[in-house]
């Protein structure tokens, strides 16, 4: 037997696995699942370190890129969470990760999500190309708005606030439905996917005509 | 539970699970034995994406994502073979400079594989490789951090090429900067003889973390000083259609998208290469109708109850 | 200097300085804050890489307490397997190029044939957990619920050929409501997430974020 | 020398106002002034109903922030730290009633020391300080979403499931471990302002919280004065978004070009 082929039947029987759910509780599917975390865990420690190497260590040892040390140190200091004692001290790393996620995303943040999304729907409400299409426009529109109003926390839905809101949740039904329905067709081409590998691959390609 | 009787709306609505389950890996096993082979319209997003690039300027400047992400192929593998096909069409008729880049691990073995297979370039292609297109390998951006460092200076990135193909001329490790394709092309716009967004005429992307074409707006067209407004079409899967259409139009940050795998048939249809996409647009069908039965079952029980076992009780 | 002081205040100063450094860069054009940023944004990013034994403790010693607490046969087997994995793995890294080793084929083998067939076979788990749902929920019990099967399974058989083919508005009907009325969800959706996040960072770099306060132990 | 960008006045506008806005609202709640009152939101009463039930049944509360919920960069700070709020929240209502929580940590190590001391310090403040089993129920999985995904169906399945509480930034993926814990017969809460994955929610939850309801809840727990007052601010910068939005309508209707208008 090849590695192609033991391959494609261990990859078998890690489908088959993780189908195996659809039945509940089992052995397989608990064998399976425990298996692959071991894998994954093992994957992440190496390209943890990998990266490290790569970002950190080279840049220090290749080019005296000393600034560098900063940072592993405070990477390190990530591990003083498993120590009972000194766990305070990997607040320190936190808070840098923190301080920076914060500071690269708040100066734009406005303008990406909340401005553009207001231009594009003006410049789109009075640039129709055809009578329907401005219909549909102005349908984005009173959907803009009355979601925002529904996000209202401060006053209760009630009255004209209470309609708003409710056609509010309309538009985000629709809304949802349409991811949903993206995803529930995505996720049909996997199970096409490996209801094609399985009966192709491995029915009629190994073991029929072996 | 077993001392109530329960009518016959009740059954209806509380079929066992596993029932639904084996009805539908029936009905999607049903045509990969009897492909049914039925006709596909083709949808505007698509034509849009389509048309984006077929219409660029002669000799534009393309930064290409070669998508792939192994757990997803089934359904994103197809865009992604079409639109190379596409791409090596286009680089002959029109002229344009590639420059391709992977954004994942498994991407940068499956480039390699498919290079060498489905989509082996042609001969005068890999004797051009490093001068009409490059292949910078894996590079580890998706976040807003790492594309605001790459669209300022691709350097800063990714030093070295990274790339995993083998074409005869190897520029596997030497600096960016060192490539001809590479160097003519941070000539262009912005700053000189620095490789950075100013320099792309088009940005092909996928992706299928649907926030990603908000960090691309905002890294593509928002950021940069004056800002980049890289135009860009995507490759994506069905359900970050609601998170692309916010950004589509004729002069907005994206032009055209097309989404999964019943999506990559219509490209391929356009771009005259059929190939797996149809294969998989095919496979939907009867799952479709086993979806429309499924909800009438469920609301036939739900009205049902309603409406006519109440009566009953009666 | 207090406990409080080291333990809490000062993160929260690194924080704010941190956060109010990268702004300042946004708006100002200064090259030396040009240059911190490309370096600033690649901490975060090797910080988490740095970090992945605290998951790996974690994930290892998780394992071994299911084992001491069910010292089953079946248990054994999965523990077991659990931890002829990880050493295969370790093996095959330090065999094939060490840090390098996940380029190398040897190790793309298990991504290919043990990883990738675990991932599908879990989508293919999730949409018949989907067709599962599409029989409970989607059922007309009120005005939102009916918007909800309308656009949702318009919008499926929309890009299906066979009713594509046959009925002949289906296809602009599932155009329709990707570019209308569910766009006018997703963009408020958008702007709204947008305006909590925001308050969420400003709470953060005045030092009022009870969110980033925890330390825990002793 | 010190230059000021292009095309940076609505991002300076908006920090300048949002800042001064908010601290503002900070120095009122220190006086314990303006403190708004929040609408209900559902999802946290089934939190704590939801663990009473689980003490009832004896079965544990599983909490999750998905396979990547719980970045620190990008705008998933901003959820992550919502998130936190919550756990914390539920984290007191395990500790309080004696449930046994189980915390599966998302495959972004880096956060891992944030949500374990988040749950320390609930316990402490509980004073049950050790009854958070560490070495049984910090379970982690490693890269890959659909590990996870996996992995945690399989606790349910191993262990049980009363309550499972998910927050933070999703991906639709994690639809199966929710779809699991909920044919375990558990009641499932949970949200996200990550738009792409609400729909997850909306098709196993039996409380949801839908998009900003997340970061609202995240400070409603807390029950802060300056965590309640920011929500105000939240509130204003809506308002100042209708506004811009009638404004922008206004401007182009008597022929003014809206795109430079955004672009300043």
């Amino acid at each position: 037997m090849d590695v192609v082929v033991l391959g494609k039947l261990v990859a078998a029987v890690f489908v088959l696995s993780m189908l195996s759910l659809i039945f509940g509780e089992n052995f397989f599917f608990k064998w399976g699942t425990r298996v692959v975390v071991g894998w994954a865990i093992v994957y992440s420690a190496i390209l943890g370190l990998y990266w490290t190497d790569f970002y950190a260590i080279k840049p220090i040892l290749e080019k005296a890129d000393y600034k560098w040390l900063i940072v592993i140190f405070f990477g390190l200091l990530m591990y003083t969470r498993l120590s009972r004692r000194y766990a305070w001290i990997s607040k320190y790393p936190i808070s840098i990760s923190m301080g920076i996620g914060f500071g690269m995303i708040l100066p734009t943040w406005a303008r990406a999500q909340i401005l553009d999304q207001i231009r594009i729907t003006i410049v789109e409400l009075f640039s129709p190309v055809s009578t329907f299409d401005l219909i549909g426009r102005i349908l984005v529109l009173v959907g803009l708005v009355t979601v925002i109003t529904y996000f209202f926390f401060t006053k209760e839905h009630k009255g004209v606030l209470g309609s708003s809101a409710f056609i509010g949740r309309l538009f985000i039904m629709s809304s949802i439905a349409v991811i949903w329905a993206g995803d529930y067709l995505w996720a049909m081409s996997m199970l096409a996917g490996q209801l094609k590998f399985l009966i192709n691959d491995v029915i009629i390609g190994i073991f029929l005509r072996r | 539970m077993g001392k109530e009787q329960k009518n016959i709306w009740e059954k209806l609505g509380s079929l066992d699970y596993r029932l639904v389950y084996i009805t539908f890996i029936l009905l999607l096993a049903i045509p990969v034995v009897y492909p049914l082979g039925l006709p596909i319209e083709i949808q505007g997003n698509v034509r849009d994406y389509y048309d984006t690039i077929k219409n660029l300027p002669r000799g534009s400047v393309v930064l290409m994502h070669s998508f792939v992400d192994l757990s997803v192929w089934a359904d994103t593998g197809p865009i992604l073979i079409a639109t190379w096909k596409m791409i090596y069409d286009e680089v002959v008729r029109n002229d344009l400079k590639i420059i391709t880049y992977q954004s994942s691990v498994d991407g940068n073995a499956k480039m390699a594989d498919l290079m060498k297979g489905e989509l082996k370039p042609s001969q005068t292609m890999i004797n051009n490789f490093g001068i009409t297109w490059i292949d910078l390998g894996y590079i580890p951006v998706g976040s807003d951090a790492t594309h605001a460092i790459m669209n300022a200076d691709f350097t800063a990135m990714l030093p070295t090429i990274q790339h995993n193909l083998h074409f005869g001329t190897e520029w596997r490790g030497k600096p960016l900067l060192d490539v001809p394709i590479l160097k003519e092309v941070a000539k262009r716009g912005g700053k000189p003889n620095i490789l950075e967004a100013h320099d792309i005429d088009l940005l092909i992307i996928g992706y299928w973390g649907c926030t990603y074409p908000d960090t691309l707006v905002r890294q593509f067209w928002v950021a940069g000083d004056p800002a980049y407004e890289v135009t860009s079409v995507h490759m994506t899967i069905g359900n970050c259609v609601p998170n692309v259409v916010p950004y589509v139009g004729k002069n907005n940050p994206v032009t055209g998208y097309v989404a999964g795998s019943s999506q990559a048939a219509m490209l391929e249809i356009l771009a005259g290469h059929l190939g797996e996409g149809a294969v998989m647009a095919d496979l939907a069908n009867l799952a479709g109708i086993g979806t429309v039965i499924f909800v009438v079952l469920g609301n036939l029980s739900y009205f049902g109850i309603k409406y006519f076992a109440k009566k009953e009780e009666d | 200097m207090s406990t409080t002081f080291w333990r809490k205040d000062l993160p929260t100063i690194i924080l704010a300085f941190l956060g109010f450094t990268l702004i300042a860069q946004a708006i100002f054009n200064v090259k030396e804050l040009n240059d911190l940023r490309a370096w600033f944004g690649l901490i975060p990013t090797v910080i988490a890489y740095i970090a992945f034994g605290v998951g790996t403790v974690y994930g290892v010693t998780a394992e071994i307490n299911m084992w001491k607490r069910n010292r089953t046969l079946k248990q054994g087997i999965i523990t077991g397997s659990f931890f002829l994995m990880m050493a295969l793995m370790v093996v095959v890294a330090v065999l094939y190029g060490g840090l390098e080793s996940w380029r190398k084929p040897e190790f793309r083998w298990y991504l290919l044939n043990i990883y990738q067939p675990q991932s599908q076979g879990m989508y293919a788990v999730m949409f018949l957990y989907q067709c599962g749902a599409v029989y409970r929920v989607l059922r007309f019990r009120n005005w939102e619920t009916a918007v909800l099967i309308i656009s949702g399974v318009g919008f499926i058989l929309s890009q299906i050929p066979l009713f594509t083919a046959y009925i002949p508005f289906m296809s602009a009907f599932g155009e329709f409501v990707a570019k209308y009325p569910s766009l006018g969800g997703t963009r408020p959706a958008n702007v709204t997430g947008a305006v909590g996040g925001i308050i969420v960072a400003l709470r953060a770099l005045i030092g009022k974020e009870q969110g980033t306060m925890a330390i825990g132990g002793g | 020398m010190i230059v000021l960008r292009d095309n940076r006045l609505w991002d300076i506008l908006w920090l300048v106002l949002f800042f001064g806005l908010t601290t503002y609202y900070m120095s009122l709640a220190s006086k314990g002034k303006g403190i708004p009152k929040i609408r209900t939101i559902a999802a946290l009463e089934a939190i704590v109903e939801g663990v009473g039930r689980a003490v009832e049944i004896r079965k544990p509360v599983h909490f999750s922030f998905g396979s990547g919920g719980a970045g620190l960069t990008g705008e998933a700070v901003s959820e992550t730290v919502a998130g936190v709020g919550i756990l914390s929240y539920s984290a007191s209502a395990t500790a309080k009633l004696g449930a046994r929580l189980i915390m599966h940590l998302p495959n972004q190590p880096e956060s891992i020391p944030l949500l374990e001391g988040t749950i320390d310090d609930a316990y402490l403040k509980e004073g049950k300080v050790g009854e958070f089993d560490k070495a049984n129920d910090l379970r982690f999985y490693g890269t890959g979403m659909m590990v996870f995904a996996a992995a945690a169906s399989e606790a349910y399945i191993r262990d049980g499931c009363a309550l499972k509480i998910m927050v933070g930034r999703q991906n639709t993926l994690q639809y199966v471990h929710l779809e699991a814990a909920k044919l375990q017969g558990a009641i499932v809460v949970g949200g996200t302002t990550r738009w792409t994955a609400m729909y997850i929610f909306a098709l196993t939850c039996d409380y949801m919280m839908i998009g900003e309801e997340v970061f609202a809840a995240g400070a409603k727990v807390t029950e802060n004065p300056y965590m309640l007052n920011s929500l105000q601010v939240e509130e204003y910068m809506k308002y100042f978004s209708l506004a811009i939005t009638a404004l922008a309508i206004l401007l182009r209707t008597i022929g003014v070009d809206i795109v430079s208008f955004f672009r300043m």
